[in-house]
């Protein structure tokens, strides 16, 4: 009930937010709505809900941990957004790169599709069927696109473009891999086994292996693609570029990590039937592949976003590595999935308040950020410090944790790329960001309307909070959660 | 050991006062300094307690992290470096007092006494942490801390730069921390230091490991390149902390390893011996070569790692071949360098610090005759140079005698494998101090002594109390550690037990072979005091009745000899940049007078950190350039992009399937 | 606690100046003059003791200072060195590196004296002296210790007592090795032939002399003095070393110590006649040779 | 019965053939269109034991959509997207044809590798659905516009959706349509990107769509 409650609300604020034409009150239904959402998803860790539709939909340890981290985002956001929604003028606006106008897409489009969004991603975290994960993971996609395309001009427009495409291919083949499943779930006559994931863990073992291999490499690759992992990222760092702050911090925070637990879900049935190390393996190779990528891509990268943006791949590629190592870097993996969202989500949010202050967003044009705008300085600091893994931050944590398991396996090599891609990034990182932060700002170049408005603010000051309490103190609840969700990886 | 964690939680919560407070610069100087200054004594009590009651009193709380437990201990070792770092910090905090002060019309002054605070409370942190997650943190939060406090003046892009640099360095020395942390705890499969197992094919690596993770941070040649950088930038009182004490946290990780790596070979000695020598040299040879006092004052810290690396590694060797007598002087005196050069150094860059800060440069070329206009500054500065010299009677003295010792048993033990490096100390360390005596008979004559050389100086006036009393205290520390070494050494006979894994029974029979002679010295120095006294009372007797003309400098006839005629620093140190021209590859620009009406002729010699220049610059740009020449992988097309995709497909199918 | 030590004391403070005429003398000889009368010193020294004093402008107390701290640390290291191989006053393990030191002290408060002046001759000098007492330094020590392996021991008393005839035999070659080091540091240390040459009288070519050009009356005689003593006391070094006399009877020792510091100080005559200064870029190289000759004994000792 | 999904499945090889080597915008909506009602032909073919209600509906859903609302859709936006009628490959007619017999070669391999667990309806299943996929993605990685980029998309979902109907017996109803929306929502918003492609930059080239990249040529 609870969860048809979680999956109805977000539609129904949608259409509410589609037909109504005050701003103000669009506005707080998108609050309220989250609120709402995030309440009954803190509901969940005290009471679990039943099942729905015969255990297709259901709500277990790995979706709640990732429910819980999306819901929490789009409260944040939403709170976000009601401030940037005001600050974006209607009409026709100049744009910063480019001396051209262009127009934002209607307000209500946009409320709409956020919410809708959101419903999908819920659906994500609880379906446990795989034709029904498949079709979650696709509305992610169909939903987000118009949020891409908000600022209506050609080059948010070319990211959309990229970002269907490319999604939609993946998508696609993560369907063949559906199928390859079903297949490798018809084994020898008899009852075919449902898809869905509790029966094929049970039944794990009649399972017919080379297709079972064939649909996770399907499914690797296609949901891998939404994920992005290199080097099927390609359309990540160009969404993120241009889609609105706001947007790139949930595409970052929260769509990544529904893509991830898709391909978890399929490591899962992997683990039962005993082909686990045949998944770890890729596992790793994607992670390594994502990191090194990241890192040529991050040093020297003149636009912040896409720094950002590359970062994500980065920590996608982390946990990647992560769930390959298995063992105590599975647990890293799924500690960090929760670090990296948060600091993530924050960081896009303060590049948003910097690009309306300074109105670029080259790494080089912008000066002083510490003075300039005194808070969301210390912010971007503090969160270039903890997405880099610097203690005593959560993502130090978990890349320890991950280091751990490296070394635990003696995968020697693996812990020494591992540690070369982190300070090579680091040292990227730093460079652009430092550069950023400090110095005295060029004399035209700081029109910050109206200073910060606490609703710029607030959110990312609470998710600094909860990194740096994540990385001194790590809650038990929290905790058995984290290690209920590696277990179930093996 | 609660009334330590008390002084930290006391230091923090000041340091966010302070910041809350800055609206009004005084108070929040107030509480940030008198926040350090309370912090600073209560964990100084503390220490005081573990090291005379010499019992280790330890906290162990269950910490809800992962490999982590909040494991605090403090034992002797730990208490013997706490002295310095709680020491020094207090005097710099009341100095810093009146150094920020002036930055309050353009600056807020709540960051860095935040920073200044964090710091201190994270170093304290360090030196008792007993669990690899708690002290990575820690450290982590020491090196950001210091970080931020280097980019106080965040204005310049020297400045900029120099935090860049050092940002990177320990980032990256931190790095290998972590492989060393997470490689000692594999077995045991937790991270406590009593539980860190270590196996003996391992031990070497783990020791290059922490050589390397803690070198950084102590600031061995060829890891010191941030060190140079990074001092200069920062507020003097800052780099008095940094110089004095936060480089020795990385001395007291590489003990603190020594004692978790038990039974090493003697030729981890032979690599300290080297590093020292290295150091030693190289530091001070660069030191002689700089314009900038506190980047000078920077190289010779480099210096004098170099010899505390020395004793180490004397002492490392003595462990190593079984001859108890060096393993304990060489700890003996590489431990008590690190206070002596904690004492001096911070001296040093506080009466820098004054100077810089009254005449508005840090071009000892630009500087001279700062004695007449700054007495006490002159005079402290003069004490410090004498012992980090290591002159008598002084304390530096004392600390380089006991290396020296060290070297000498060494050198007279039977064996070879011991006397060969040993030797080499003796050489390298006798070069090392007559340098050094270049270099700050270089520093202080061109600074404080003859005239000046530019109006810099002119206006400059002595500083308040609140900076004059933290150096007269350092002043007094360095005669009284040098009056009172005797009774220091041997105290220090458990620290040395802990740290060599000898039986303090056994290390305090083997110093009395040291503090007994040290007992002659320090008559001999009293005695020397005493002739001064005598001789000087002598010549004022002589020239009591007599006329003393005050005239002009000897100056072959010259009638009108000006101050830009006399002797530059540059031209002072020549002779022996030119003899070791090979090290330091200084760069020279010359325009010599030519025709027979020269235009102005002019020389520029420049002499950047040869490491930076050969070493870490080409390598960065290597790895830039090998980066961006892979980036055409992201092109825009995006039918290759689902090209990728389709080929990563084919490719896994093949691979895996295949 | 015999009076016996304290002998070789007073006969260093009361001979010291001495060496200087012996040299001078000798050099006179050579050239065929009958030079100076051997008391000559001691009468400077009473002149310049009964003179005033002129101070330069720029001057504060360190240029003061100077003199005053030299000649305290010299006397100070007097009471350290043996007399041939009769202990000295004060020995201990070790007192060899606050011998060494004594002297570096010396230096220190000669050369910031130096620079005090703000003259661009003293501070040329100062630059010398620095650069060329770095390299004599390592020389010094490594010398001593090698010394102090061969006979076992780690203060310069029991180091020279263990010098004799047997321990020559041994180790003739080392030791030759180590007289050849000491000698160049003896030269280089008193500022004579061919590192320094004292009788010169034009500034850019002086090392120790420059330095001390502002100093006058009392301060000049302590000078004096003090570098007197450093004579005798680094000569001492080197004949406890190359006049192996050790008996039983203190006279005999004590005579053929002071015969051996004669001997050196007139070897020193003899050099100074008949060789010529060397140019200054040329002084490191003897210096460094030094020091490899004192390395050299060293290895010689490891085999 | 065999012969005749063996009939529909070669049909869909040929036709997936023809769309590489066609040159022509309109044309290669209608060979799509074409597939599209084969396919609904095809779930007939293979449900034909039990002819009941669903598999109607199915595949009159399935015609409806691949063969009539889509091409319908594209052809719109071809009308107001005034670009030249020409396909315009980054590779020839005849090389594509060759790469396309190529890939009909690899795709037989592979389903050679993979032995079906349970004999399928035909031994040409796997191997067509394989070589439709692969067409569809050579299409889109070979073809400039967008719209025949989508039109590729429909044809690598064609080739999925062959397998699925040929191999899967028992998906859930609700899946099956499920899946049919979604695409359907794709290429329904795919046509509106393009739709807005066209308006500003009054062409549907991606090759011309590279302002976003991290490297300058």
């Amino acid at each position: 009930m609870m969860l048809l409650l979680l999956l109805l609300l977000p539609v129904v604020a949608a259409v509410g937010a589609y037909f109504t034409t005050h701003d103000g009150a669009r506005r707080t239904v998108l609050v309220m709505s989250a609120a709402a959402h995030a309440t009954m998803v803190t509901a969940t860790w005290a009471v679990t809900p039943a099942p729905l539709l015969g255990g297709w939909v259901r709500l277990d340890a790995l979706g709640q941990l990732f429910l819980s981290v999306t819901s929490a985002l789009f409260l944040l956001v939403a709170i976000h957004s009601v401030g940037y929604l005001q600050r974006e003028s209607r009409g026709a606006r100049r744009d910063s790169e480019e001396a051209l106008w262009f127009a934002n897409a209607p307000e209500a489009t946009f409320t709409t599709c956020l919410l809708l969004f959101l419903a999908a991603m819920t659906l994500v975290t609880v379906s446990h069927r795989f034709g029904l994960l498949w079709l979650a993971i696709e509305m992610t996609t169909l939903a987000s696109a118009p949020l891409i395309y908000f600022h209506r001009h050609h080059r948010s427009l070319e990211a959309t473009w990229k970002y269907l495409l490319v999604c939609s291919v993946g998508i696609a083949l993560a369907l063949l891999g559906n199928f390859f499943l079903a297949v490798a779930a018809s084994n020898h006559g008899g009852e075919p086994i449902p898809l869905v994931l509790n029966d094929l863990i049970e039944r794990a073992a009649e399972l017919h292996v080379p297709w079972l291999k064939a649909a996770f490499l399907l499914l690797m690759v296609g949901y891998g693609t939404k994920m992005g992992l290199a080097p099927l990222h390609t359309w990540l760092p160009d969404a993120h570029s241009e889609a609105p702050s706001v947007v790139s911090a949930l595409l970052s925070g929260a769509l990544l990590n529904c893509a991830f637990l898709g391909v978890l879900r399929i490591q899962q049935v992997c683990e039962a039937a005993g082909q686990g190390a045949f998944g770890r393996d890729v596992f790793v190779d994607f992670g390594l592949l994502s990191m090194a990528v990241a890192a040529v891509f991050i040093v020297g990268q003149p636009d912040y976003k896409r720094m950002l943006a590359y970062s994500s791949v980065e920590h996608m590629g982390l946990l990647s590595l992560g769930v390959g190592l298995g063992g105590v870097a599975a647990f890293g993996a799924m500690l960090h999935a929760v670090n990296h969202s948060l600091t993530k989500a924050m960081l896009f949010l303060i590049a948003g308040n910097i690009l309306a202050a300074y109105r670029t967003k080259s790494t080089r044009d912008v000066r002083g950020v510490l003075r300039v705008l005194p808070m969301s300085g210390v912010l971007w600091v503090t969160g270039f410090l903890a997405i880099t893994g610097s203690p005593p931050f959560g993502p130090f944590l978990s890349e320890l944790t991950i280091l751990r398991g490296a070394l635990d396996q003696d995968r020697s090599v693996v812990a020494f790329l591992y540690l070369t891609f982190l300070a090579v990034i680091f040292v990227g990182m730093a460079t652009a960001v430092l550069r950023m932060a400090q110095g005295t700002p060029a004399t035209e170049a700081t029109n910050a309307p109206g200073g910060e408005p606490v609703s710029a603010i607030v959110p990312s000051a609470v998710l600094a909070a909860i990194v740096l309490v994540l990385g001194l103190y790590i809650p038990g609840p929290l905790r058995d959660a984290l290690a209920a969700a590696a277990r179930t990886l093996g | 050991m609660l009334l330590l964690l008390g002084a930290t939680v006391l230091l923090v919560a000041s340091g966010f006062a302070a910041v809350t407070i800055q609206q009004s610069p005084r108070w929040c100087n107030a509480v940030g300094a008198s926040g350090a200054v309370a912090g600073c004594l209560l964990g100084l009590l503390s220490a005081l307690r573990a090291l005379l009651g010499a019992s280790d009193s330890s906290l162990r709380l269950a910490w809800e992290v992962p490999g982590g437990a909040f494991f605090v201990q403090m034992d002797v070792l730990s208490a013997f470096f706490l002295f310095p770092v709680l020491g020094l910090s207090a005097l710099a905090a009341v100095y810093g007092s009146e150094y920020l002060r002036h930055y309050q019309q353009r600056k807020w002054l709540g960051p860095p006494w935040f920073f200044f605070n964090l710091l201190v409370a994270s170093m304290v942190l360090v030196v008792v942490a007993r669990n690899g997650v708690l002290f990575l943190i820690a450290w982590e939060v020491m090196a950001l801390a210091s970080f931020f406090l280097v980019t106080f003046d965040d204005e310049s892009v020297e400045v900029r730069e120099a935090g860049w640099t050092y940002l990177v360095a320990t980032h990256v020395g931190t790095a290998f921390l972590l492989a060393f942390f997470v490689l000692a705890g594999r077995a045991s499969g937790s991270l406590d230091f009593d539980r860190l197992s270590v196996a003996p094919t391992e031990a070497s690596l783990l020791f290059l490991l922490a050589v390397v993770g803690f070198g950084t941070k102590a600031g061995f040649a060829p890891f010191h390149v941030w060190l140079p950088e990074a001092h200069p930038a920062a507020p003097s009182h800052v780099s008095a902390v940094m110089s004095g004490v936060m480089l020795k946290t990385g001395i007291y990780g590489l003990v603190r390893t020594l004692t978790i790596l038990a039974s090493p070979p003697a030729w981890w000695g032979w690599l300290l011996c080297g590093i020292g020598l290295v150091s030693g040299i190289g530091g001070v040879l660069f030191a002689l070569a700089q314009r900038d006092v506190k980047r000078m004052l920077a190289y010779s810290s480099v210096e004098n790692i170099g010899i505390i690396a020395l004793g180490l590694g004397i002492g490392v060797l003595g462990v190593a071949t079984g001859v108890p007598a060096l393993a304990v002087l060489g700890f003996a005196g590489g431990l008590l360098h690190v206070v002596n050069h904690a004492v001096v150094k911070g001296l040093l860059f506080l009466a820098a610090g004054s100077v810089a800060h009254a005449t508005g440069t840090r071009d000892i070329e630009r500087l001279g005759g700062a004695m007449k206009r700054m007495p006490y500054t002159g005079a402290v500065f003069l004490i410090a140079a004498i012992a980090i010299c290591g002159l008598p009677p002084l304390n530096g003295f004392v600390s380089e005698w006991l290396i020296f010792l060290g070297a000498l048993h060494g050198s007279i033990s039977p064996g070879r494998s011991a006397a060969i490096p040993v030797l080499a100390v003796i050489g390298g360390l006798a070069l090392i101090g007559g340098l050094a005596a270049a270099c700050f008979t270089r520093a202080f004559g061109v600074v404080f002594l003859g005239t000046a050389r530019s109006d810099h100086v002119t206006r400059a006036h002595e500083p308040g109390l609140a900076m004059r009393l933290p150096m007269l205290l350092l002043a007094a520390g360095c005669v009284l550690i040098g009056s009172f070494a005797p009774l220091l050494v041997g105290g220090l006979a458990p620290v040395i037990a802990s740290a060599t894994g000898l039986q303090t029974p056994q290390v305090a029979t083997h110093l009395v072979s040291a503090t007994r002679p040290l007992q002659y010295v320090v008559w001999s120095a009293l005695g020397l005091l005493v002739v001064v006294a005598l001789l000087a009372g002598l010549r004022r007797a002589l020239l009591a009745d007599r006329r003393a003309e005050v005239g002009l400098t000897w100056d072959c006839g010259y009638v009108q000899p000006s101050a830009r005629m006399q002797y530059t620093a540059s031209s002072f140190a020549q002779p022996l940049m030119h003899l070791f021209g090979v090290l330091l590859q200084t760069q020279q620009r010359t325009v010599t007078p030519a025709g027979f009406f020269p235009r102005a002729a002019s020389l520029i010699t420049k002499t950047p950190d040869v490491c930076a220049e050969r070493l870490y610059q080409p390598a960065f740009r290597g790895i830039g350039r090998g980066l961006s020449s892979l980036r055409w992988l992201q092109h825009g097309r995006v039918h290759l992009y689902v090209l990728y995709i389709a080929v990563t497909l084919l490719v896994l199918l093949v691979w895996k399937l295949g | 606690m015999s009076l016996a030590p304290f002998v070789h004391l007073l006969l260093a403070l009361v001979c010291a100046p001495l060496l200087f005429s012996v040299i001078n003398r000798t050099k006179a000889m050579i050239a065929g003059r009958d030079g100076q009368v051997l008391l000559q010193p001691y009468y400077d020294l009473a002149k310049l003791l009964k003179k005033g004093a002129v101070y330069s402008g720029t001057t504060t107390w360190v240029f003061r200072a100077g003199p005053v701290v030299g000649l305290a640390a010299l006397l100070v290291a007097t009471a350290l060195v043996p007399f041939g191989g009769r202990a000295a006053p004060v020995a201990f393990a070790g007192d060899l590196i606050l011998f060494a030191s004594l002297l570096g002290l010396l230096r220190f408060f000669t050369v910031i004296a130096a620079l005090d002046t703000g003259s661009s001759f003293e501070g040329m000098g100062a630059s010398r002296e620095v650069t060329f007492s770095a390299l004599a330094e390592p020389a010094l020590l490594l010398g001593l210790a090698a010394v102090a392996r061969q006979t076992g021991s780690l203060s310069l008393s029991t180091m020279y007592a263990g010098v004799d005839l047997d321990t020559w035999v041994v180790a003739a070659p080392v030791f030759a090795l180590l007289a050849g080091a000491l000698l160049v540091v003896f030269l280089a240390e008193n500022a004579r032939i061919p590192v320094d040459d004292p009788t010169t009288h034009l500034e850019l070519t002086m090392i120790h002399e420059v330095m001390v050009l502002d100093h006058g009356g009392p301060d000049l005689a302590f000078i004096l003095y003090a570098s007197a003593l450093k004579l005798w006391l680094l000569g001492m070094l080197l004949v406890g070393l190359v006049v192996p006399v050790r008996t039983a009877n203190p006279w005999l020792d004590g005579g053929a110590a002071t015969a051996g510091m004669i001997g050196v100080a007139i070897l020193t005559g003899i050099i100074e006649s008949c060789m010529a200064r060397w140019r200054l870029t040329r002084v490191p190289q003897l210096l460094v040779a030094a020091s490899v000759l004192s390395a050299l004994a060293l290895a010689l000792m490891l085999r | 019965m065999s012969v005749w999904v063996d009939t529909a499945l070669v049909l869909l090889a040929l036709t997936s053939l023809l769309l590489v080597a066609s040159s022509r915008l309109t044309r290669c909506i209608r060979i799509v269109a074409f597939q599209g009602s084969i396919l609904g032909v095809l779930t007939l073919l293979v449900h034909h034991d039990e002819l009941v209600l669903r598999t109607l509906m199915l595949a009159a859903a399935i015609v409806a959509l691949k063969g009539a609302a889509f091409p319908w859709l594209l052809s719109r936006v071809l009308q107001d997207a005034d670009v030249r009628r020409e396909v315009e490959p980054l590779v020839g007619y005849i090389s594509s044809l060759l790469i396309g017999t190529l890939m009909l070669a690899v795709s037989f391999w592979l389903s050679a590798r993979l032995p079906l667990p349970r004999p399928a309806v035909s031994s040409l299943v796997v191997p067509i659905a394989l070589f439709t996929t692969l067409i569809g993605l050579f299409v889109i990685v070979t073809r400039r516009t967008a719209l025949t980029q989508v039109l590729a998309y429909l044809v690598l979902e064609n080739g999925i959706y062959v397998f699925g109907v040929g191999l899967v017996q028992g998906t859930p109803m609700l899946v099956e349509l499920g899946v049919l929306l979604d695409v359907f929502v794709a290429v329904f918003v795919m046509g509106i990107a393009i739709f807005h492609i066209n308006r500003e930059f009054d062409h549907i080239d991606t090759e011309q769509l590279t302002l976003l990249k991290d490297w300058a040529e």
